[in-house]
């Protein structure tokens, strides 16, 4: 094995990084989506990397899990978007302060 | 030894008061009530004066320095503060019990006549005994706790008084100004109390006691206490610069003035002193400061009662000025004659008084001396006593007022105070000089207006209860003076000697007193021949004057102390007053509590903005949190490696 | 007899659970509430008769386990200073109830049932956490009548008078909580009993500091100066028996907390604080006195008028001798009466003329002479003429201001002049003069008035012309207190 | 030859997945998103396969590739984006340097965090990672999460329907 752990690291620090970026400077919902998909696929290269490491099967075992749960999410996330832009027709997030205390202040 | 007719006497007008104030609030009105009002508020005066001699009789069997006590109960104990109500009559008070209660029954007798007609006639019978309990409780307390409370009850009792009539808001002014000024007093008797009784190191704080141990205080601390407790004396008996209620107390009915002016209220301040005698003997340069106040007193009060016009006020400065000479007598030490001075004053002010009030009664209220003249002849009775009264007061020989002003100034004169002797002789003059001003204003003069002015000349009958006890008081004027004649007249200066004061002693020869006695006189009479001439005989028709000079116009308004009184003290409070409500409690106080507030609402409203519903905001704090974190574990841990 | 206290705290809660339960009509409401006040008042006499003065310590303790883990406690206890303000309590309640009688308002009896337990618990308290509880109790009842019942911005001055005294009441509560676990950090176990914290080796600036906090929560309870500025609105605004529970008992709440806490627990420390109460309480006196000259709201004159005599007996209390503890323990009565009296008065002129303010009034003693009498009667009591009880609570305390220095005895004094101010000028404009039109059909007191404001009469009367009566009562053990504040304070420096 | 050829193939596969989160990030297009998805999970599961992780490997491509990337690109048929849908973004390249601004530190912190885990790769058997010693291990300690996560998926499944589904007319609002 030539490449070193670190560079596994590497990867998946920037793809996670690059997943909150989506999340905090896009106002489009549809790649806040994908954005956390990054990052859970971020963290899920982490978790194959340590399994690699140590070398114990346990954190593949917890990977795999990750990915089912990956699949529930996006198919929550997608049906919510869904829904959403058919009310709003526009998938800006921006425009979903429903929750906010009254009006803007 | 002991007796209880003391407590008897000093409970009696109050139980009086206690009856008919709850009969006139209680029972319907409706129902002729005026006898028993008369029975019980001439009664309970009368049955303290008949005990008082009684008493008095008994005591001059005893011993000079023997005292007939009567202790009631232990009013409070607390540490070694124990009170107990208990009289005690000794010569002082003695004198005291006896003015207080004879003129005070008389002037009751008179008020029955001078109030018939009233609507609250109960209530001031009320009133009336309240106030002569509260001045027995004065005289005849044995510690100066009590004699305070008499002092305050007096306060109170002569603010209903001169409120008597509340439907006229300047009748109430009055009253309160007497209140407040002589509160102003209060405070500096109940200073003066507090201070001597934690400087006191004996038990027990009754006058026996403290004089006991006056030894143990030192002078500076003494001569404080002094002045404190003369302070209270200012209040009570109008001196400067305590006095501007006095005038304006004569808004009372009548017999009020007499009981306040003449037997009681304002003597007080007199009485105090002489009972506090062995503290003042100690510090005579206090004695002097209040000698000269007296002084001072009796020249201002006599120079604005030369200007006055309202008959009641020239009486009421004259009791001013007459209390200064009581003053200047205590002050030098010479208790005693201060004393006789004080029931001499008695007499014949209350006859004054009481006079002045038939007059204004016959008058339908007629209150200016220029307004009334050449009565005379349309009330005999009442110009004869008033001439008796007048002549008593200027000091004219055989008249009870020569004896007793007399003996203060050549007093004065022989202890070698000749600053104050002058003054006396002035004040002397100018005493002799408005009061025949206002007897033959009032009486001789012919009366110009009457004539052009539809005045009525029907005068109204005065009933008897208010003519005989003039005569009774005329009589005391008359004769009074003889109980002190001094030796220089053949006499043995009885009243002072049975008095037994710490007097001081200071005597003159013979020949010198006849001199100075026979100068007063003429001045008197220099007095009584000038008032004549401007007003019996003047050179123009006599109307009421009119003040051109502005020394003139200052002394008829009594040189604006009362405006400077309200410049200086009474705006300025409710100055205070509306800048505490205006400006400190909104502005300072709640505003800087309210300024907490917008601070709290404004960081409030900010952290509100994150709260916005905004996905990315909340990602965006959230990560700006982890990333603070973040930063300081790089830099202050320095990371993972 | 020790279940003695429970019952005079309960009663009254007990009578409102029961009343409100069936809902009963307003006829048998009020026989309730009178009953109760009645019943509360013989149990006080009785526990009055029974008192000794002689004795050491608290009385009729009754002390149970309650939250054991935390040794909170049920500790209620009687000392002379405490049977002062219960009397007091227990005297007004029923003469409040004669006032209420033809209110057919049912919150107003069952908020007073309450009020009722809330203060005479606090009294009693003895365990800190219990005392706290009371504390806020008592003031629940009270916004409760000021919002709902009140008038002239109540809705504001209710939420006025709750802010500033739950954040006094929050500062001594924490204070309270640190307490607690000192107890808990020296001796192992925890303990909120009253005499179990007086005896905590608390360092000095620690002590400073919760003491502050205890301070905080009576200053503005009192009101000293500067911690007042809710007094004047909430009573303004308070229904007459709510204000007179403010301004007589409530206030006294405020002394009696500092006395007993401040001085119990603190007197170590208390002496930094000395010269600042000092200060407050001696100017506060103559600044109220003054504020009250112009105002023109009788209800808004008297409450300054309170604020003046609280400063006063805030006064006596930290002088810390024997006459001006005794004084300001008689003034505390004495005031309590007066105050009561006065309030009571200014809200029957509500009554029948819809106003208080003074400039509308006028001239009432020629229409109503009785009224008259009784008005004066309370207002020169107030003003502490002799012959009423403030004049010997006074005195005393004038005299112990003596004791400690002249220039503060001089000071002191001046409280002759405070209620000179304004008692007077207010007299003149409501009383005499001309009748005003607002009070020509003014009608004089009926006989249940009469009946309510005799008692306070006769009371302040005999106070006034008998004190020893009543001074055996409470000396000895101020005496007492004084003795141990004054070796606990040496202990210290 | 081996370790050019897995360094060449590692840093092709990083390559990917930062070009596919790139594309993501910056891209406008749902298009373009769906495609730097694309490449991104596959780059992944490379990524997966270099680590040995082969059962892991084929889940990637199955279920995320296969699946997720799928499910997406239906979504964006299915709402059919114009782009006038599409949120206006006019400050995006000030929040994207604000946003890289701020996490960096949290970036910094978490590469130095797990670079301290260890060094090199040890040899691992060829079984590592393969379905057997995976399954193995999955029904010795992971039977109940495994369990856990089947109500998960159906939950899911379910829920998707329900959210998916057009309004009826009980969804509106009264």
């Amino acid at each position: 094995m030539t490449v070193n752990p670190d560079a596994y690291f590497a990867v998946a620090t920037l793809l996670f990084s690059l997943g909150i970026l989506g999340v905090i400077s896009r106002r489009n919902l549809l790649v806040m989506y994908l954005s956390i998909e990054l990052m859970l696929n971020a963290v899920n290269l982490i978790l194959a990397t340590f399994s690699r490491l140590h070398p114990d099967e346990g954190g593949t075992m917890i990977a795999l899990f990750m990915i089912g749960v990956i699949a529930a999410e996006a198919a929550l996330f997608l049906a919510v978007i869904v829904q959403i832009y058919r009310k709003k027709h526009t998938l800006d997030s921006d425009a979903f302060t429903e929750l906010a205390q009254g009006k803007k202040l | 030894m002991s007796s209880s007719l003391p407590s008897l006497i000093v409970l009696l007008p109050f139980f009086g008061a206690g009856v008919m104030g709850f009969v006139y609030l209680f029972v319907p009105a409706g129902r002729n009530l005026r006898r028993f009002y008369v029975a019980v508020g001439i009664g309970t005066p009368l049955l303290a004066a008949l005990l008082g001699l009684i008493v008095v009789g008994e005591m001059l069997t005893l011993p000079a320095s023997a005292s007939i006590a009567s202790p009631l109960y232990s009013w409070i104990a607390i540490g070694s503060f124990e009170i107990d109500v208990a009289f005690v009559v000794d010569r002082l008070s003695a004198v005291m019990l006896l003015v207080v209660t004879l003129v005070g029954s008389l002037i009751h007798i008179y008020a029955v006549g001078y109030m018939w007609d009233d609507q609250g006639f109960g209530k001031f019978f009320a009133y009336f005994n309240f106030f002569l309990g509260a001045m027995l409780l004065l005289v005849l307390a044995n510690n100066p706790i009590l004699l305070f409370i008499g002092w305050e009850l007096v306060g109170l009792a002569s603010y209903l008084l001169i409120g008597f009539y509340h439907h006229d808001t300047a009748n109430i002014t009055a009253a309160n100004k007497a209140f407040l000024l002589n509160r102003v007093g209060d405070f500096g008797f109940v200073s003066g109390l507090g201070l001597l009784f934690a400087l006191q190191k004996q038990s027990g704080f009754d006058f026996a006691a403290i004089f006991a141990g006056l030894g143990g205080i030192d002078t500076a601390m003494l001569s404080l206490i002094g002045l404190l407790l003369f302070v209270g004396a200012m209040g009570k008996s109008a001196q400067i610069p305590l006095y501007v209620w006095l005038p304006d107390a004569m808004a009372g009915p009548t017999p009020v003035s007499a009981l306040i002016h003449a037997a009681t209220m304002v003597t007080a301040g007199v009485y105090m002193v002489a009972r506090f005698a062995p503290l003042y003997n100690r510090i005579p340069d206090v004695g002097l400061f209040i000698a000269g106040i007296g002084a001072a007193s009796a020249l201002l009060a006599a120079l604005f009662a030369s200007w006055q016009n309202d008959i009641k006020k020239i009486l009421a400065y004259s009791t001013m000025s007459q209390l200064g000479y009581m003053l200047i007598a205590v002050g030098l030490g010479e208790y005693s004659n201060g004393i006789f001075h004080l029931a001499a004053h008695a007499f014949f002010k209350a006859l004054l008084f009481m006079g002045a009030g038939a007059v204004i009664i016959a008058l339908h209220h007629e209150q200016d001396i220029f307004k009334m003249g050449g009565l005379g002849s349309r009330l005999p009775a009442v110009r004869r006593t008033m001439l008796v009264a007048t002549l008593a007061i200027t000091g004219i020989p055989i008249f009870a007022g020569f004896f007793s002003k007399d003996a203060i100034l050549s007093y004065a004169f022989a202890s070698g105070h000749t600053t104050i002797w002058a003054i006396g002789v002035v004040v002397a003059f100018l005493t002799a000089y408005y009061m025949f001003r206002l007897y033959f204003v009032v009486f001789v003069a012919p009366n110009h207006r009457s004539s052009r002015s539809r005045q009525s000349p029907s005068l109204t009958s005065l009933p008897r209860s208010m003519v005989w006890p003039l005569f009774v008081l005329a009589a005391g004027s008359i004769f009074l003076g003889f109980w002190n004649l001094p030796e220089a007249y053949g006499g043995s200066t009885w009243f002072s000697h049975e008095l037994h004061l710490a007097d001081h002693e200071a005597h003159l020869r013979f020949a010198k007193e006849y001199i100075l006695d026979g100068f007063n006189v003429l001045v008197a009479l220099l007095g009584i021949a000038i008032a004549y001439r401007k007003f019996v005989r003047p050179s123009h028709p006599l109307n009421a004057p009119i003040h051109r000079i502005a020394w003139q116009r200052a002394l008829a308004n009594t040189l604006y102390i009362d405006t400077l009184y309200d410049r200086l003290i009474v705006r300025p409070l409710r100055g205070i007053s509306n800048w505490q409500d205006r400006l400190i409690d909104p502005k300072i106080i709640d505003g800087s509590l309210r300024g907490l507030v917008t601070l709290y609402r404004g960081v409030a409203t900010q952290s509100a903005r994150l709260q916005n519903g905004n996905l990315r905001w909340y990602a965006l704090t959230f990560l700006l949190g982890v990333s603070g974190i973040s930063l300081y574990l790089l830099i202050a841990i320095g990371g993972a490696s | 007899m020790s279940v003695v206290l429970t019952w005079i705290v309960f009663l009254p809660m007990l009578f409102a659970g029961i009343l409100g339960l069936f809902r009963v009509r307003h006829t048998v409401l009020r026989a309730g509430a009178m009953l109760s006040a009645l019943l509360v008042l013989a149990l006080t006499l009785l526990t009055v008769v029974q008192f000794d003065p002689q004795a050491e310590g608290m009385q009729f303790v009754r002390h149970l386990p309650w939250i054991f883990q935390y040794g909170i406690t049920y500790y209620l206890g009687l000392d002379s200073l405490s049977l002062v303000i219960l009397l007091v309590i227990a005297l007004l309640m029923p003469l409040l109830y004669l006032y209420m009688w033809d209110n057919p308002t049912s919150g107003y009896w069952y908020n007073m049932l309450l009020l009722q337990t809330g203060v005479t618990g606090a009294v009693l308290a003895l365990d800190m956490v219990l005392f706290y509880l009371f504390y806020e109790t008592m003031l629940l009842p009270i916004f409760i009548m000021i919002g709902r019942y009140g008038h002239d911005w109540n809705h504001a001055h209710a939420m006025k008078i709750l802010l500033f005294t739950v954040l006094g009441s929050m500062a001594m509560l924490f204070a309270i909580l640190y307490l607690g676990y000192a107890h808990y950090n020296f001796y192992g176990n925890w303990s909120f009993a009253w005499h179990d914290l007086a005896r905590l080796p608390l360092d000095p600036q620690t002590a400073t500091w919760l003491a502050a906090g205890f301070l905080l929560a009576f200053a503005i309870k009192i009101p000293l100066l500067g911690f007042h500025t809710w007094m004047a609105a909430a009573y303004a605004s308070a229904p007459t028996p709510a204000l007179v529970i403010l301004s007589a008992i409530m206030a006294k709440l405020g002394i009696y907390g500092l006395w007993r806490f401040g001085y119990g627990i603190f007197a170590k420390v208390l002496h930094l604080y000395e010269p600042i109460l000092l200060a407050l309480s001696l100017v506060g006196m103559l600044y109220y006195a003054i504020h009250a000259i112009t105002q023109n709201d009788l209800r808004r004159m008297f409450a300054y008028s309170s604020g003046s005599h609280l400063s006063l007996i805030a006064l006596g209390v930290v002088l810390a001798n024997l006459y001006a503890w005794s004084g300001s323990l008689y003034l505390i009565a004495t005031h309590a009466l007066a105050s009561a009296g006065i309030f009571l008065m200014i809200g029957l002129i509500h009554q029948r003329t819809d106003t208080v303010q003074i400039d509308a009034l006028g001239g009432i003693a020629s229409v109503a002479p009785r009224f008259a009498f009784f008005f004066t009667f309370f207002a020169l009591s107030i003003a502490g003429v002799p012959g009423t009880g403030g004049f010997v609570a006074e005195l005393l305390i004038i005299i112990g201001a003596f004791s400690v220095h002249p220039w503060l005895g001089a000071a002191t004094a001046t409280t002759m002049l405070a209620a000179m101010l304004f008692v007077f000028w207010m007299l003149q404009r409501t009383l005499f003069g001309a009748p005003a039109p607002s009070v020509a059909t003014f009608a004089d007191l009926s006989r249940r008035e009469t009946v309510m404001l005799t008692p306070l009469v006769l009371l302040l009367l005999i106070t006034g012309i008998a004190p020893s009566l009543f001074t055996p009562i409470f000396t000895p053990q101020v005496q007492e207190m004084l003795l141990q504040f004054i070796h606990a304070a040496g202990g210290a420096s | 030859m081996i370790e050019i050829l897995e360094t060449s193939l590692f840093a092709l596969l990083a390559l990917g997945v930062l070009t596919g989160g790139l594309m993501i990030l910056l891209a406008r297009r749902p298009a373009t998103h769906a495609m730097g998805f694309f490449i991104a999970l596959l780059s992944v599961a490379g990524l997966f396969a270099l680590l040995h992780q082969s059962f892991l490997f084929f889940a990637q491509v199955l279920v995320s590739v296969g699946g997720v990337v799928i499910v997406t690109l239906i979504m964006i048929l299915t709402v059919n984006l114009r782009e006038a849908d599409l949120p206006p973004e006019p400050h995006q390249t000030r929040w994207l340097i604000g946003a890289a601004v701020i996490i960096a530190p949290l970036s910094l912190l978490l590469y130095q965090t797990l670079t301290t885990l260890g060094d090199a790769f040890p040899p691992v058997s060829d079984t590592f990672g393969g379905t057997r010693s995976l399954g193995t291990l999955l029904f010795h300690d992971g039977v109940l999460p495994f369990e856990i996560l089947s109500v998960l998926l159906l939950t899911a499944m379910v829920g998707a329907i329900i959210i998916g589904k057009k309004e009826q007319s009980y969804d509106r609002e009264s």
